[in-house]
């Protein structure tokens, strides 16, 4: 097959807190394990994003950037990596 | 001046001067410094002046200003230059209360920015030693159908509804309005106010010679970096990469600050609280010095740090949230301690309150800091030449008379009503608690002015913001001045009597004379109208350069500064709460009058 | 009557709470420590107010649930005490288990304050027997995460044993069946999202959740 | 080396909500999305914890699981899985 057929997409995008910025989040699990008796450390709480597109792969890819660069993520405070695979045709 | 330590003198580089501009110093200022010095600034040092000295800090272009302003009154248990400002309500009780903008930082980053507007503005309150219990929000944007602006609403709102109900401070007015002016730098102004037992009236002291400086609260990190000098500085593209100004807030640490700071405030161990806001720790340590005429040495090792190799530039001037400087009374120190340790606060000694009058700081057993106090808390003033712009004088002298009058008066009416300064703002204030802590009787909507009752009392106390800053580009002495008047009404209305005011002056760059003009009338305005009507001014806040850059069309760029808006903050007090008003009609038959000409 | 009002960190409408249980219940309710392992004896209710509890950080109510005095709190429910959990107390007891479901995120994602009419479905409860049966009540909410959610089977328990106490006239948050406030299988563990504590004095505008007061005590 | 020495894992958990639940924040990022001309489909937002702990293989897997299911997630509406590795030893 081409590889520039037009296919369905399921991208999962994952952002975090920059690493100079503080978590609130994580430092309240932290601390919250903490009391419950589990010594846990470096908790920083993100968003984890899935979703489809369709197109060619290509053109799909520069879409997904774009979206996890510009909508998904504020770069003022936020890192964004993402992950692109074809979709299942059935569900797993 | 003299001097008993000097920095380590490999430390110190006279060619600091070529670079004074990165410290937020003109070269004068520079020089100004060296002078009073008699030797060359360390970097660090350079630093620490340029943040005291910001307009943030140091009021260095407005204060001059100030002489305008009455400040004391019977009424007054706090005038400007603490916290926050006090008035006497009666029956014991005081109001602390204050204004702050957050207008940079909530253009950069509208949730976090707005959120943490509200945080500092709180921690001024109950620094005070008062229970914060009431905050207004008074916001403007720029052309509300444009993203950008629905983009900063929802944030500004989310943010201030994120950080107030979760801290349990309830929002009870506001006012949002809409000018192209502010398309790209919005205005938050958060307004806060404290409930107080006279006694428990707190300072931002050091107190006396001996006493121990405590931190609490969050760790130090690198975010808010430089925060106080970027909120004096233009806005541009180079705001956008300037990243580590972005802080976050936690509301959750902050409400574990307020309840300890208050108990501890109750119980008599604290001589001094503070909060560490901008420039952070070296403006909160320096100021509460200053006030109790002492100097002090820290050590900066000591300083909790959320992030590793910061460096004391960073230690000194980071902006992280949630912190504050307690100074426990000799020999209650442990007190203090175990009753911070219930609410799980972290306390750290980081210096002591000493003889001479300097701010030293020492750091990896150095001395990295050593400067008169009063260097740093007294700013250079300028006094400027203000101009009025001549387009805006012909505008205000334009002559109305040219102007048709609209045939369809009632198509008018309707396009008034649907403008969305005018409009209901019910969908934004119902995302704040309202009425979390039980006592808000006269609730937003209901009124021109909210209402809060004192349990355990009769009286209530009533609070509003206002400005009309499209009145205030035309006329700034007298829109400024209709502002205070517009307050005085708006309490009026509900049955208040008018006590004191807050302002947040938010102008554009004043080395622009017709910007320096808008200031100089408007604060006039504001003095005459408050001797008028015997409302004090007892503190407030200034937020400089609200402006950006523009492209013409032929390629050249222009600066564009947002309408002149000195938000007025005004406190009333009702005697009795049951002889309150509310705006809507009551019943069929019932009389309208109209007062005034 | 004897009132435990349950205080963590975060609450902010702990005050709120025990002040109206001082004026409608027990003048000497009081406060009790979140870090306590035990509750004060004798005690009769147990009110777990509203508010951010540990900051609500995870899942509103998932770290309070968690917390040592919630021991104390489930051993006093198992014993047929009453437990009064508004809001933040209300999401508290779905994450301990005490009652079934969860409540998620507003349906429009805002935090909503305002108003709300709420239907009495169930007065033969300790909690509602001072409402007449459909009564409807005006009182505040104030939540980002009101939004009851459970499972068809649960769902479907809930409304065939009259546990479903208090339904919203005008859904604002999406919870499934309109739900407002929920009771146990014992019926002595409600957990509802609306603020009784905001409503018990003509000068907040609302005195409609006195009722709720005057239940309990009469049944004491 | 054995396997049950005592070592410091990094551990990335996702939590997601149950597919036959409503995300009202998923509707509203599809929505935004579309609105600047995005087309996707499926959006789904959960959320994505990052910890360090430290211990043996075996028992840090364990109570990874015993955190993950029972206090970072809620099984009333929450599926949750997770990912451990040995932390590397200095930041990538
Ligand atoms: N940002 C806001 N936050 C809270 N309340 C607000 C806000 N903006 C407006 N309000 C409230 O809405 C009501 C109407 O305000 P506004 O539209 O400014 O009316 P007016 O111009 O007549 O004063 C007032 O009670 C006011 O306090």
């Amino acid at each position: 097959m081409p590889q520039d057929q037009t296919k369905t997409y399921q991208a999962k995008v994952f952002v975090t807190l920059k690493p100079s910025i503080l978590d609130p989040q994580g430092r309240t699990v932290e601390r919250s394990l903490s009391h419950l008796g589990q010594q846990v450390s470096g908790v920083r709480v993100g968003k984890y994003i899935e979703l489809q597109l369709e197109g060619e792969r290509g053109e799909v890819e520069s879409r997904l950037k774009d979206m996890a660069e510009n909508v998904l993520s504020n770069p003022v405070m936020e890192n964004v990596r993402w992950e692109l695979e074809e979709a299942a045709l059935e569900p797993a | 001046m003299t001097q008993t330590h000097t920095p380590n003198p490999s430390l110190l580089n006279p060619s600091l001067r070529t670079r004074a501009a990165t410290f937020g110093l003109a070269d004068t200022e520079y020089d100004l410094l060296v002078s009073q010095l008699e030797r060359h600034p360390n970097a660090l040092e350079a630093a620490i002046v340029g943040a005291m000295w910001s307009e943030h800090c140091g009021y260095k272009n407005s204060r001059p200003l100030f002489s305008a302003f009455p400040t004391t009154g019977p009424q007054v248990l706090q005038g400007p230059g603490e916290n926050a400002g006090v008035v006497d309500i009666g029956e014991g009780w005081g109001v602390a209360f204050k204004m702050e903008s957050h207008n940079h930082p909530s253009a950069v980053e509208p949730v976090q920015g707005a959120a943490t507007g509200v945080g500092g503005i709180l921690r001024d309150i109950f620094a005070m030693g008062a229970r914060p219990f009431a905050v207004l929000d008074s916001l403007r944007f720029g052309d509300p159908e444009s993203p950008r602006t629905k983009f900063l609403v929802n944030g500004v709102v989310e943010g201030i509804s994120h950080y107030g109900n979760a801290i349990g401070v309830p929002t009870v007015g506001g006012e949002v309005t809409f000018h192209p002016s502010y398309q790209e730098n919005p205005l938050v102004n958060v307004m806060a106010l404290g409930l107080l037992r006279h006694e428990d009236l707190a300072k931002g002291t050091m107190g006396e010679v001996g006493n121990v400086i405590v931190y609490v609260g969050s760790k130090t990190g690198r975010d808010g970096l430089g925060g106080a000098v970027f909120a004096s500085a233009d806005l541009s593209d180079a705001s956008q990469a300037d990243r580590p100004a972005v802080q976050v807030g936690d509301p959750f640490m902050e409400k574990l600050l307020l309840e300890a700071t208050l108990e501890a405030i109750e119980a008599g161990v604290v001589a001094g609280v503070q909060d560490m806001g901008a420039a952070g720790l070296v403006s909160s340590t320096c100021e509460m010095a200053y006030r109790a005429n002492l100097g002090i040495t820290m050590n900066l090792d000591d300083v909790p740090t959320r992030e590793t190799g910061m460096v004391p530039m960073e230690l000194c001037l980071s902006e992280s949230q949630e912190r504050m400087i307690l100074v426990p009374v000799p020999g209650r120190e442990q007190e203090l301690y175990d009753l911070l340790a219930k609410w799980e606060l972290d306390v750290v000694q980081i210096g002591q309150v000493e003889e001479h009058h300097n701010y030293r700081l020492m750091w990896k057993g150095e001395v990295v800091c050593d400067l008169p106090v009063a260097l740093l808390n007294e700013a250079p003033k300028y006094t400027r030449e203000g101009v009025e712009s001549e387009a805006i004088k012909a505008a205000r002298e334009r002559d109305l008379s040219s102007v048709p009058v609209p045939t369809d008066l009632g198509q008018v009416l309707l396009k008034l009503l649907s403008h969305p300064t005018i409009a209901s703002k019910r969908p934004i204030f119902e995302r704040y608690d309202q009425q979390v802590m039980t006592n808000t009787v006269v609730l937003p909507g209901a009124a021109d002015a909210a209402v809060m009752r004192v349990k355990g009392s009769s009286m209530g106390v009533a609070a509003t913001s206002d400005c009309n800053p499209r009145f205030v580009q035309l006329d700034p002495y007298v829109g400024a001045a209709a502002a205070v008047a517009e307050a005085a009404r708006n309490l009026a209305c509900v049955g208040a009597t008018p006590l004191a005011i807050t302002d947040n002056l938010n102008f554009g760059n004043p080395h622009r004379p017709e910007v320096y003009y808008q200031m100089q009338q408007a604060v006039q305005g504001i003095g005459d109208a408050c001797r008028a009507l015997n409302t004090p001014v007892t503190g407030g806040n200034v937020s400089l350069y609200n402006q950006y850059v523009e492209a013409n069309p032929d390629g050249t760029q222009r600066t564009v500064a947002i309408h002149p808006t000195p938000t007025i903050g005004m406190v009333g007090v009702l005697p009795d709460i049951s002889q309150r008003a509310t705006l809507g009609l009551k019943g069929e038959g019932q009389m309208l009058y109209l007062l005034g000409e | 009557m004897n009132v435990a009002v349950i205080q963590f960190p975060g609450s902010n409408c702990d005050a709120d709470a025990l002040h109206a249980a001082q004026m409608n219940l027990d003048p000497s309710a009081r406060f009790v420590w979140h870090t306590e392992e035990g509750l004060p004896s004798n005690t009769d209710l147990v009110v777990l107010p509203g508010g951010f509890s540990y900051g609500d950080h995870l899942r509103s109510g998932a770290v309070a649930a968690r917390s040592p005095i919630m021991g104390a709190v489930k051993a006093h429910a198992e014993r047929g005490g009453y437990v009064l959990g508004i809001c933040n107390g209300f999401q508290v007891l779905t994450e301990s288990g005490l009652l079934p479901g969860a409540l998620s995120r507003n349906r429009d994602l805002h935090f909503l304050c305002k108003p709300v009419h709420l239907r009495v479905n169930n007065n033969q409860t300790a909690f509602t027997s001072a409402y007449a049966p459909g009564q409807t009540l005006e009182m505040p909410i104030a939540h980002g995460e009101g939004n009851y959610y459970a499972d068809a089977g649960t769902i479907e328990r809930l409304e065939s044993e009259g546990r479903v106490i208090f339904r919203y006239l005008d859904n604002p948050n999406g919870s499934l069946n309109d739900i407002a406030g929920i009771i146990s299988e014992k019926g002595n563990v409600l957990g509802m999202m609306p603020h009784p504590e905001r409503a018990v004095e003509a000068l907040l505008g609302s005195e409609d959740g006195q009722g709720l007061f005057q239940s309990l005590k009469s049944g004491v």
